[in-house]
């Protein structure tokens, strides 16, 4: 399991930088906005909240695709479904190394995000708090994606399809603590729904997950 | 030569299961199709005529009330189709008969015009009732939201080569889907209270389904069910016969 | 310690291959597969490392003791021979990689990425992985190709210390190993014949 | 002959012309597909005959 | 020429569905923008021309990692790099064939996401002929991108890293013509804009894409 | 018609591999390159097709003459064997493809996706796909890996009658094909040192 943890993140470190990567589309994304919307400051302080959400939802995407499928091609999921690790572990892990690839640094770039959308002041903390809860669901739920559409050739943008519903949820909830932080209401309800949402994902999902790799390897 | 008559088929078959056998379903379907797209196409044309010519004008509403009797049989059918589609997800998984999970990848088409019929009917009403085609009330956004569930479905489906694979795949999609269906419904809720139920609440209670309105609707949705139904039907014999090509042709191939 | 194979049937796409496979190797043998392209050679090492599933047979003593090779094997191109080599040592839960290094003569690429490798050298690397699993049944599907006639004799030499120390080995191949002690089964006499429906996924179809 | 429908005529004609629409598709299409794959199978069954 | 247009567009039909999957995405990321800023569709009318091209773009993004990575790696590439076709040519009809299967249809679906996002009723024209505009020039930019990221393995993320800078002007006069057409303003001058861009991007743009993949083949 | 290579110095990695090799081939002579592994087969065969430029040397004769396969033979398994073939006589304006499918006896496949082929006879379709490009010089890296015995004569058969043709064919292989009239060549002795520098990519940091 170590080893496994060991070996994703210094792949991602060095292959291709999955590591910066999600964060330098996160910021795109970002920046992109404004010139899509229009540059007026008042409206882009109200959506604020709800495409830094977005943005780190796309940016964790688009990085799903690195999952599995590599693994897949060179044959070290045969080689690891084979091996004494269990199937549910494995991918728990995979989904561990990813968060901290990439969800881990979106938490933490948002707050600088933010200034470019003039989020409200208020805002900053609620933002931070609802992405560290919420972008592990994202991993995990991912990595069911991943799972699900190993064999497809690029099946990234298959993925997308089959993953983006099942965010949608998480979506909701992280938005609406972050938008409620940033206009100073109460966010115990979302904030705790979302939680609830992480934890149940983290516990049933990879079961799920290695149902669907093993009749993929089948 | 159809498959239909490639074996002696016995008159009764033993039990619900050995309808899970293809040719005996193809047998059984073929027997009771003619009688289901005939049943359908009645009870589609009299509840529709009947509420579209025979019934008066809602006092608020105006005509639009006529839009009801598409609208919600479809809607009933978007969640049914998949509820079918969940049951003989199961099934497959648990008892891995063929004829489910082909029944299952049949209906999702179904299912999603069906959505689509809801979503178009309901935009249309909306425009006169509302004043906007579109509002993200939470009843039509976890409608919009089934129907991207449904599309990955299909496309999981079409993606994937091997059959058994597929059915498999799908099936655990379909599982975990219509948990997260549930969970969306509620965060929707919760994120907007919208227009959708007041508007229909008044029509939903009793006292304020006139009978008027009432019966014919319920002619319309025997009629979508059944429609529903021998769609099914045929098109899970359609797959059947598909299957059975490919699994000739392979064969061939190897000779 | 044995790997008995009871009337094996598998299939590939749905359609069955073989038929009526049976053998028995017992610890200290090893078999060499033989059967002319597309006779289903792959199909079955794939099912008795449990990566699909039989049509039909019984297979035992195979349950976490094989470790299988194909043709890609589970080489990540941006890890250096030694860090793959590291990394399927500690999956296993294998002491160390420095009997393998030694046995396929991996020491002065140790730190190279493995991506750089020649065809050749990737194979060795990859067939040193087998050493650190420390599994006893080795499974490989023609494990020699792209080897020169000396990497041949290393590998040759790497089977014949496993079988010594105990081990099995099911190996398909289409040319000569130089493994004399090696029983040779030959799969063409169980080719599936194209009307073989028994236990075929679309059995019911047919 | 078509009852009289008020302002609201256009709403309640096109949401039954969208529906019938997209009904027939969905049955045409049905039925094509399933005339197409009896064919199919019917083809290959009787070359299967015919070759023994 | 004919038989590589024809190859890819069979490919992309067959292959995991290349055809349905961006408009799928692109349906999608547009059905997630409200869950993200909230149900207000007065605020979603205003923000809809930005979203709606931002989105199309993304899902154009997102099905160029399937563009020339799969005939790399089975070593297609190779191949057509040694046949008598010139790469420029070959590069060009690829485009051809993605816009064929990922931008046309975007720019049919648009209008129908419009109406989502309340999207004002002088808008639809221009949005639709903005996205005709310019989505050419996001596929040939996109082949570019492609190109030069064909040998990192799972380049997708760094891809879109390079990419989305390249289409910003597109995005801006693309966003500005719609912007501008929903709200009733004059649309000629970035509409001319757009159309430069495309044309120039179209004419210029394989060359430097056959000379990336080139160095790239070596 | 001939191809004649001038002193040619090939590098990977910017490591200089291969030193000085010359030789001549001309219409109807096949040559084989042996060599161990590692010792730079590929990269010449690389550099000979145009897919990366040499160090230092001349080649002539070469320029779209060549048919180049490798490992990675540009199949797409979502298409059938006989739309891969098709694809590329198109794009190679060669007529048709079915001499291609009648020397690898491919017919019983013509239908089947090239992705459930075997290893052997995903290779007979990759090898078939020289045949319809036209190609007077074939430069093959290990053709016959994973083929069969009968395949191997097939191969060796096809390559006799391209060079009957007028054509050149020049393989890298560890293995046997029973092709006694080419010349051999072994590259073992153009290996480049540790400290040969002319022409490397960071030769100005030496
Ligand atoms: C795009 C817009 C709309 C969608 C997606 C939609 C969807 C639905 C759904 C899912 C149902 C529930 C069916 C059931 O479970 O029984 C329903 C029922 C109903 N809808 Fe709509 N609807 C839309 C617009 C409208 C509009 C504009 C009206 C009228 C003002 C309307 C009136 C009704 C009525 C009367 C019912 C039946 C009563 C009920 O079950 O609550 N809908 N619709
Ligand atoms: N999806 C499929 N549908 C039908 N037949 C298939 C499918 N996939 C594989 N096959 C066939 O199954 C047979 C067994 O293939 P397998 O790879 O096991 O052969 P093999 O003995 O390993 O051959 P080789 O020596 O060429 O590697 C082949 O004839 C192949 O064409
Ligand atoms: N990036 C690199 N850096 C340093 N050396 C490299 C690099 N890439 C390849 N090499 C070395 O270049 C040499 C030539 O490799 P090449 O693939 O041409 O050998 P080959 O003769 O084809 O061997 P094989 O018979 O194993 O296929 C090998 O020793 C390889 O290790
Ligand atoms: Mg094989
Ligand atoms: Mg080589």
């Amino acid at each position: 399991m170590k080893a496994l943890l060991r070996r994703d993140l210094a792949l991602a470190l060095r292959a291709g930088g999955g590591f910066g990567l999600g964060l330098a589309f996160f910021l795109i994304v970002t920046v992109l906005v404004p010139f899509g919307v229009g540059p007026q400051s008042e409206l882009l302080s109200r959506i604020a909240p709800g495409i830094l959400w977005l943005g780190a939802l796309l940016a964790c995407l688009l990085s799903l695709d690195r999952l599995l499928a590599l693994d897949w091609e060179d044959g070290t999921l045969d080689l690891l479904a084979t091996s004494p690790l269990p199937l549910e572990a494995a991918l728990l892990v995979k989904a561990l190394a990813h968060w901290i690839t990439t969800g881990l640094p979106l938490v933490l770039a948002a707050p600088l995000l933010g200034v470019l959308l003039n989020l409200p002041a208020s805002g900053y903390l609620w933002l931070v708090v609802s992405l560290a809860l919420g972008t592990p669901a994202l991993s995990v739920i991912g990595t069911f994606g991943a799972a699900l559409t190993v064999g497809v050739k690029r099946g990234g943008l298959l993925m997308s399809l089959l993953v983006l519903p099942l965010y949608v949820p998480t979506l909701i909830f992280g938005a609406e603590v972050a938008r409620r932080g940033a206009t100073g209401m109460a966010t115990e309800t979302p904030l705790l729904m979302l939680a609830g949402i992480t934890l149940g994902v983290i516990a049933l999902m990879p079961f799920a997950s290695a149902a669907a790799l093993r009749v993929n390897l089948r | 030569m159809s498959v239909t008559d490639q074996k002696p088929i016995p008159k009764r078959p033993s039990s619900f299961w050995s309808y899970a056998n293809p040719v005996k379903f193809l047998a059984f379907s073929e027997r009771v199709m003619p009688a289901l797209w005939w049943l359908a196409g009645i009870c589609l044309l009299v509840g529709l005529v009947w509420g579209f010519f025979f019934t008066p004008d809602d006092f608020r509403q105006g005509s639009t009330v006529k839009i009801i009797y598409l609208h919600v049989p479809s809607a009933l059918m978007a969640i049914n189709a998949w509820f079918m589609m969940l049951v003989a997800s199961l099934i497959w998984i648990i008892r891995r008969h063929h004829v489910s999970a082909l029944a299952a990848k049949a209906a999702a088409p179904v299912g999603v015009v069906m959505t689509v019929i809801a979503l178009v009917t309901g935009a249309i009403w909306g425009q006169p009732m509302w004043g906007t085609w579109w509002a993200w009330d939470p009843r039509l956004t976890s409608f919009l939201i089934l129907f991207l569930f449904y599309l990955g479905y299909i496309a999981l489906w079409e993606a994937i080569e091997d059959p058994d694979t597929a059915a498999d795949l799908t099936s655990v999609l379909c599982l975990v889907g219509s948990v997260f269906a549930v969970l969306s419904r509620y965060a929707v809720n919760f994120w907007n209270q919208g227009l959708h139920q007041g508007a229909s609440l008044s029509l939903d209670k009793e006292e304020n389904v006139a009978d008027v309105f009432y019966f014919p609707l319920l002619v319309a949705i025997a009629g979508f069910v059944l429609l529903f139904l021998v769609l099914v039907l045929y098109r899970t014999g359609t797959e059947i016969r598909l299957r059975r090509t490919r699994a000739l042709m392979a064969r061939e191939a190897r000779t | 310690m044995t790997l008995s194979v009871k009337d094996l049937s598998v299939a590939r796409g749905g359609v069955p291959v073989l038929i009526g496979v049976s053998f028995e190797l017992r610890a200290g043998q090893a078999m060499i597969l033989r059967g002319p392209n597309g006779s289903g050679k792959t199909t079955m090492l794939r099912t008795l490392a449990g990566l699909q599933l039989p049509l039909s047979g019984e297979v035992h003593g195979a349950e976490d003791k094989i470790a299988y090779a194909a043709h890609s094997d589970g080489l990540k191109s941006m890890l250096t021979v030694e860090e793959n080599l590291t990394f399927w040592a500690e999956v296993f839960g294998a002491a160390g990689i420095s009997a393998a290094v030694e046995a396929f003569e991996l020491h002065d690429l140790r730190d190279r990425l493995a991506g750089t490798l020649s065809a050749g050298q990737k194979r060795r690397l990859g067939l040193a992985r087998l050493l650190v699993t420390r599994r006893p049944i080795w499974v490989l599907d023609e494990p020699t190709v792209s080897l020169d006639a000396k990497a041949v004799e290393m590998f040759a030499q790497a089977v014949r210390d496993h079988l010594t120390a105990g081990g099995m080995a099911l190996i398909a191949t289409h040319i000569e190993l130089g493994l004399a002690e090696a029983q040779v089964f030959d799969v063409t006499t169980h080719r599936a014949g194209p009307d073989a429906l028994a236990g075929a996924s679309d059995e019911a179809f047919l | 002959m078509i009852p009289d429908l008020g302002k609201y005529a256009d709403s309640v004609l096109s949401s039954y012309a969208a529906s019938f629409i997209l009904l027939a598709m969905l049955v045409f299409l049905t039925i094509r597909r399933g005339r197409k794959a009896r064919h199919a199978l019917e083809a290959i069954e009787r070359k299967k005959k015919s070759d023994g």
